[in-house]
């Protein structure tokens, strides 16, 4: 049971931080939430027994991916274009 | 029900967060979050399902390793065009298609000739 | 008012997504596949010649996605650098001001370099490899960058380009060389098998870290000629 | 491949070739493209000749491929191909030559003969098409092609008649498709064939056979003009006048009514055809149009115009002949094929004379313009008398023959269409050779221009002479073996029987 | 003979994307030609091979599927080699000398060409699902990177928003993939067939493939998924917008047809069939109407993509549930048409290039009078706006008219609607350019006549897809060749 608790509370965290990482007010605590969710990824792969994943998720997913997107905010505006239309024309 | 279904599951679930965001958020690098949000659902979803009955199975492994290199490559690919969107159009969010190209119509053209 | 009525419905939308795809999973869960992958590789991990099954699956059974994907990840770095128009390295904005971390990457980058080493060593045989090794040396690499030290192989130029093919023209040509030898595209040698999949990992790690790099520095930087954020 | 294969190929790539080599020709080498147009005239004339010459003797010419699954592309050398072949080929070098002339001077030369030269490449093929599949392909290359030469003057008005005229051509092309699938759908490849194909058919079939009918027909009538297709044909006459000689007298509408003939007799035969009931249907609807287009030609006060609404009256005499039933008046339509073809053309080539020497364009204009062009007007008097139906020039012929194969299958009702229309005839063409001939002349020509020795230049006087002089003879000689008359009447025993 | 051939079709385009990116333009361009050359040569030899003695398996690696990769190698497949080495080649040579060697990120432009060309033989070979999925990024990325080069902010919205969708459409092949690997435990296209077809569940795997269609449609711009397509193709340099749109687009849309081909029998449902289809047809009229109002001559062919796209998804109905023949007839007309669109939209663009490059302007308008110079491109365009209208003899005429057939066979007379239908309104659009070409109103004085090589390459493309209706016999006879019985294995 205790097995499965972590479990529970990994894919709750997962999906926590993932809603978080989509709307947080500020890009850059958005980033910094999907870096947790990476990190908490790499965490759900060696549950999965994927320790290669696991590797790979922290260098790449969290690591990486994370700085990229940080260095990123820094010069792109950190309000969301406040502008009011719809997303990219994607429908 | 195993734990890996769980997290398949749960793969399914990120899935739809990361859906709804990359249709519904305008700036891009948000919509990039989501798309990798996305990206990770499905992965987790690839080895969740195939390795809740015969236990750990190295083929969707590797497949998800190869999905994550290009995921990455997408992303940065990504990051340096709206980068340089940004650089040269100061916006952050592609405007609403159709009123965009009317607006552009009549402005654009000197642009688009063999310079470009 | 027609926005909330558009998130509601993306909103469900997705939900049926989730809620059909869940269902679907579930469904699925329950029966049994009809091919038994994972006993066939067991079965055929000794001929490929590496004990990590993962890499097995990676450089030897399924070689040619790893090959395309390595050609994935260096499209992303033309088109990142053909994109790049400002000679970002000489630009103070790059380097980071913080403290801590200037101290950190002292002690860091060297253990990332040994972490690095090790990843791929021990790819053959225990969880590592290649992408791990490629991204932990990026990963230092871009310490290295925000530390300030330069790095003048990363300037668009040959010895960029040269990086950024490396592994994959190896790869590539270790593909084409069974072949020529009468064997099928990318069918090593079994006594060979070992020695060209470290080899290609090796120059693989150089190339991954290289390009991964390359777009993290070819990402333009606009300061003294950002426009307005219009609109806001 | 042997000769027999080769001939109806080469007459097809004379003018394709001809095309070509124009294209790439730059554009001031007027000398050069001169020649190679008149060679290439002149060498379709000669291979056609060619091929009536065998096919009088019995020979057949042909080639097939196939093209597509299911479908053939089939060049077949008949009598009935080589009436059309016969006639384009023959007013194409005297076109060529007065459109040489016509466009002295003027700019776009090497685009217009280009076009020009595949316009009749197409119209050969048409002849030649030995299924409806060919038929059709060829029919689409002629629409394309002729519409740069509508537009050619490039004016708001040549480019809303170049409009007109592709919606009605491609519109109808569309139809015709649809019913060359819909029949192909239950029916296979048909290539055409004496007698057709559907003779003795159940009556589950008949059904879809009519609706399919009045479908091709649909789309063949477009080009054809019957009414109310025919609303392209009177705008079109903003097109150089060789241009409308061409649409009118060979190319365009002839295309269409040769179409209806080979449907008729070929795929349905005209026997089935009129077990379908579906002659009476198209007699009336082309009696309608005879009389109709006159009435609608009374009223024209441009000359060109009253021409065109001629044409629309006059191609369906080809029609109603088709309807007679009997050999006698099928004869009369086909031989119409070749007679109006013509003296229209004659016709328009004296408008074009009037025009470029004299810039008459409306018919009050035309005060005493005989005795500044005798013999442009001699020509134009000889085609109106033809048209009216005046023994013994060509329309007479036609109007006999027709009478008389009405008469025979008790069509009584067809003579009278034949007096009304003829009496219209008289009434739109007598008041213009009035003008020309008993009227003094009320104010000097517009843009009267000085061309050689002649009334007009040399190449734009000779082909309505030549062919004034052949409707004459057409006439005159019509019991001969070789006239268009004779030539039908071979057509007819083989396709009709006696 | 045949390994090497294939490790040669393989091989070129991976190895000459690094030389060539090691290179700068003017010797990339060198190099380029000569690999176009030999891989032409190759596809031409494999293409021989296969229609001689049948297609065969091509197991990478020496591992046989499910546990390695194998390519199919049938009549199908190398039909579509041979059109793309043939497309590319002509873009690929026009690009030479269309490019100003004197911008440095042209030099890029080789690299992700033959990257982009490597990518698109993956998918027409591709029997495993996710080598497939790998090859479809290989060709979206390098497409992205090609249209966002050297480009200005308009293009790099294009680019990014062309990116997403690919992406997006990745993903949900990818869940599609995730799905039947897990039902199946097989990446092989051909084991999941076999073993559906002997009973495993169904609906599950039902799911799985919309979902698989729904990325595949996304990035194949079907109505009204279109939204990226436009403006990508249109802002792209000609040669790149002649390889997006003659080829790219193919890719996906190849492997929904096979996916389709190979599992409709036990997942497809009448629904599904029939709604592919009808927004194949909402997109022959919305985009032939779009195309019609368009005021760029780039945007005019662009949209007319997105209509002649359309045609295609008629395959998806007129294979549900149909007898042999008609499904045969039915695979065969969309060849036809994927290879007639591939030729005549690759001579559109570049000959649209061209005459950009004639009148200094991208407006349609822009043309007036221009036939007065007589243009070769303008006859280039219209020779395969003829194609694009399916009139005859062109090979969009005899895929047209193989789907009316299908139809008729089917007693699905609504398509003969779109089929004639969609055929007038792309003559309306390609009329309206001729139309302007020939207004004799404005003079326009100065016109430059681009090299005589840039302008032979698009003819050469139209000429064949002109020529393609006459010899569509021939060409269809290697399409329906599958393994050679006994070599398959």
């Amino acid at each position: 049971m205790a097995e499965w608790m972590l479990d529970i509370v990994l894919v709750i965290a997962l999906l926590v931080t993932a809603g978080s990482a989509l709307w947080s007010r500020d890009l850059f605590r958005a980033v910094v939430f999907f870096i947790a969710f990476g990190l908490l990824m790499a965490l759900a792969w060696v549950r999965l027994n994927a320790p290669d994943i696991a590797l790979a998720e922290a260098a790449i997913g969290a690591g990486l991916t994370g700085v990229l997107l940080l260095d990123a905010t820094r010069h792109l505006s950190n309000r969301d274009s406040g502008r009011k239309n719809r997303g990219g024309g994607q429908s | 029900m195993t734990p890996s279904l769980l997290y398949a599951l749960a793969g399914a679930a990120l899935c739809g967060i990361g859906l709804f965001g990359f249709i519904l958020i305008s700036h891009l690098l948000r919509k990039l979050l989501a798309f990798n949000l996305m990206g990770s659902g499905v992965f987790l979803v690839l080895v969740g399902l195939a390795q809740h009955r015969s236990g750990p199975d190295p083929v969707p492994q590797a497949l998800v390793l190869t999905g994550i290199v290009v995921a990455i490559a997408a992303t940065a690919l990504a990051v340096v065009l709206i980068r340089r969107y940004y650089h040269l159009a100061g916006k952050t969010a592609l405007d609403d298609a159709a009123r965009e190209t009317l607006r552009d119509q009549g402005s654009r053209q000197v642009r688009e000739e063999p310079g470009e | 008012m027609s926005r909330i009525l558009r998130s509601l419905s993306v909103a469900s939308v997705c939900l049926v997504f989730v809620a059909g795809l869940a269902f679907v999973i579930w469904e699925i869960s329950a029966v049994a596949t009809p091919v038994d992958l994972p006993a066939r590789l067991a079965e055929n991990l000794e001929r490929s010649s590496v004990e990590n099954p993962v890499t097995a699956v990676l450089l030897n059974f399924r070689s040619y996605d790893t090959l395309l994907e390595i050609g994935v990840l260096v499209i992303a770095g033309i088109a990142g650098i053909s994109v790049a128009r400002t000679s970002s390295l000489e630009d103070p904005e790059l380097r980071t001001s913080d403290e801590l971390l200037y101290a950190l990457q002292r002690w860091l980058i060297p253990l990332m370099l040994l972490l690095a080493g090790y990843l791929l060593w021990a790819g053959s045989d225990r969880p590592g490899g290649a992408f791990q090794a490629g991204a932990v040396l990026a990963a230092s690499g871009v310490l290295m960058r925000l530390g300030g030290i330069p790095m003048d192989f990363l300037r668009p130029g040959l010895m960029l380009r040269l990086g950024l093919s490396l592994g994959f023209a190896v790869f590539l040509l270790v593909a084409v060389a069974s072949a020529l030898h009468g064997g099928e595209f990318l069918a090593y040698p079994p006594e060979m098998a070992k020695t060209l999949i470290v080899v290609i990992e090796t120059v693989l790690t150089l190339s991954i870290a290289m390009v991964l790099l390359a777009l993290f520095v070819s990402a333009p930087v606009n300061n003294a000629e950002e426009p307005e954020e219009g609109g806001s | 491949m042997t000769a027999s294969a080769l001939l109806p190929v080469f007459a097809l790539m004379t003018s394709l070739t001809a095309a070509i080599i124009i294209f790439t020709l730059p554009e001031q080498k007027h000398r050069l493209r001169t020649v190679v147009n008149l060679t290439a005239a002149l060498l379709k004339l000669l291979l056609v000749g060619l091929m009536i010459w065998g096919v009088f003797q019995g020979r057949e010419y042909g080639v097939s491929f196939t093209m597509v699954p299911g479908v053939d592309f089939v060049l077949r050398a008949d009598a009935l191909a080589m009436l059309f072949a016969g006639l384009s080929a023959a007013l194409w070098l005297l076109t060529t030559v007065y459109a040489v002339g016509y466009l002295e001077g003027s700019p776009n030369r090497s685009r217009f003969f280009g076009f020009f030269s595949l316009c009749v490449a197409s119209t050969m093929g048409i002849a030649l098409a030995g299924n409806l599949f060919t038929f059709f392909l060829f029919y689409e290359m002629l629409t394309l092609s002729t519409y740069p030469l509508v537009v050619h003057r490039g004016t708001q008005q040549a480019l809303r008649a170049g409009r007109t005229y592709i919606i009605y051509t491609l519109t109808g092309g569309a139809v015709l498709l649809l019913g060359i699938s819909l029949l192909h759908s239950f029916a296979g490849d048909l290539p055409f064939r004496p007698g057709g194909h559907f003779a003795g058919i159940g009556p589950d079939l008949q059904a879809p056979l009519s609706i399919v009918f009045v479908i091709l027909i649909a789309g063949l009538g477009v080009k054809a003009a019957i009414v109310p297709l025919h609303g392209w044909l009177p705008t079109a006459m903003v097109a150089p006048a060789p241009v409308s000689a061409l649409l009118h007298a060979v190319a365009v509408v002839k295309a269409g009514a040769f179409g209806i003939v080979r449907v008729v007799f070929e795929i349905y035969g005209l026997e089935t055809a009129n077990a379908l009931g579906l002659l009476s249907g198209l007699a009336a609807i082309a009696a309608f149009t005879i009389v109709y287009g006159s009435v609608r030609a009374l009223s024209q006060s441009d000359l060109k115009r009253r021409l065109a609404f001629s044409t629309v009256s006059q191609v369906s005499y080809i029609i109603l002949g088709l309807c007679l039933l009997g050999p006698v008046g099928v004869a009369g339509g086909l031989v119409h094929l070749v007679h109006q073809g013509v003296m229209k053309i004659t016709l328009f080539f004296c408008a074009g004379n009037y025009a470029e020497t004299l810039g008459i364009h409306r018919i009050d204009e035309l005060d005493g313009a005989g005795r500044r062009m005798p013999a442009t007007s001699v020509a134009f008097t000889l085609a109106a008398f033809g048209m009216i139906g005046t023994p013994p020039l060509a329309g007479f012929i036609t109007k006999w023959t027709m009478g008389t194969g009405a008469l025979a299958t008790g069509m009584d009702w067809v003579i009278a269409v034949l007096v009304v229309s003829s009496l219209l005839n008289a009434a739109y063409f007598l008041p213009v050779l009035n003008r020309i001939w008993f009227r003094e002349q009320k104010d000097p020509w517009t843009e009267e221009r000085q061309w050689g020795r002649f009334e007009t230049s040399a190449w734009l006087l000779w082909p309505p002479l030549v062919t004034a002089a052949f409707l004459v003879l057409a006439g005159v000689l019509a019991s001969a073996s070789f006239s268009p008359l004779g030539w039908v009447e071979l057509i007819v025993a083989r396709e009709v029987g006696p | 003979m045949t390994l090497l051939l294939m490790a040669g079709l393989l091989f070129t385009p991976l190895a000459w994307a690094v030389l060539t990116l090691l290179a700068g333009f003017r010797r990339g361009r060198g190099i380029t030609w000569l690999g176009i050359v030999i891989q032409v040569l190759v596809s031409l030899a494999l293409w021989a091979v296969v229609a001689g003695e049948g297609g065969f398996q091509y197991p990478l690696g020496g591992w046989q599927a499910p546990l390695g990769i194998e390519l199919r190698v049938d009549g199908l497949a190398v039909t579509f080699v041979l059109l793309t080495a043939l497309v590319a080649a002509a873009s690929g040579l026009h690009a030479g000398f269309y490019l100003d060697p004197d911008k440095q990120w042209h030099r890029y432009f080789w690299p992700l060409f033959w990257f982009l060309w490597a990518g698109l033989n993956v998918v027409w070979l591709g029997n495993d699902l996710f080598n497939l999925y790998v090859g479809l990024e290989l060709i979206s990325l390098s497409a992205v990177g090609l249209v966002a080069l050297g480009g200005q902010a308009e293009a790099l919205r294009a680019a990014i928003r062309y990116l997403m969708a690919a992406l997006l459409g990745s993903l949900a092949y990818l869940l599609g993939v995730a799905l039947f690997y897990g039902q199946f435990g097989s990446l092989s296209l051909s084991g999941i067939a076999f073993a559906l077809s002997h009973g495993s569940a169904q609906g599950a795997a039902g799911f799985a493939l919309i979902l698989m269609l729904f990325g595949l449609a996304l990035k194949t711009a079907l109505y009204p998924m279109h939204w990226w397509l436009p403006p990508a193709h249109g802002i792209a340099r000609s040669p790149v917008s002649a390889l997006l749109s003659a080829l790219v687009v193919k890719g996906s849309f190849y492997i929904a047809a096979r996916l389709w081909l190979e599992l409709e029998a036990p997942l497809g449902s009448l629904a599904l069939a029939q709604l592919l289809g009808i927004l194949g047809s909402i997109a022959v009229f919305w985009g032939g109407w779009q195309a019609l109002r368009q005021p760029k001559l780039k945007q005019v062919v662009a949209y007319s993509s997105v209509a002649q796209i359309g045609y295609l998804f008629l395959l998806f109905p007129l294979t549900w549930n149909t007898t042999e023949a008609v499904a045969l007839q039915a695979q065969q007309a969309m060849t036809l048409q994927v290879i007639s669109h591939a030729l005549a939209k690759a001579a559109m663009f570049l000959s649209a290039g061209n005459l950009i490059l004639s009148v200094g302007s991208n407006r349609v308008n822009a043309l007036a009078g221009v036939s007065h110079f007589l243009p070769f491109s303008l006859f280039s365009f219209g020779l395969a706006g003829v194609s694009l209208m399916g009139l005859p003899p062109t090979g969009g005429f005899a895929a047209k008219w193989l789907f009316l057939q299908a139809s008729l066979a089917t007693g699905q007379w609504w398509w003969l609607v779109v089929l004639v239908g969609g055929g007038l309104l792309s003559a309306a659009y390609v009329f309206r350019v001729y139309r302007a070409s020939f207004v004799e109103d404005s003079n326009i004085d100065h016109f430059f006549h681009p090299a005589r090589r840039l302008e032979i390459i698009p003819m050469v493309l139209a000429l064949l897809s002109l020529g393609l209706g006459l010899i569509a016999e021939p060409v269809l006879s290697v399409m329906a060749l599958v393994f050679a019985n006994g070599e398959g294995t």
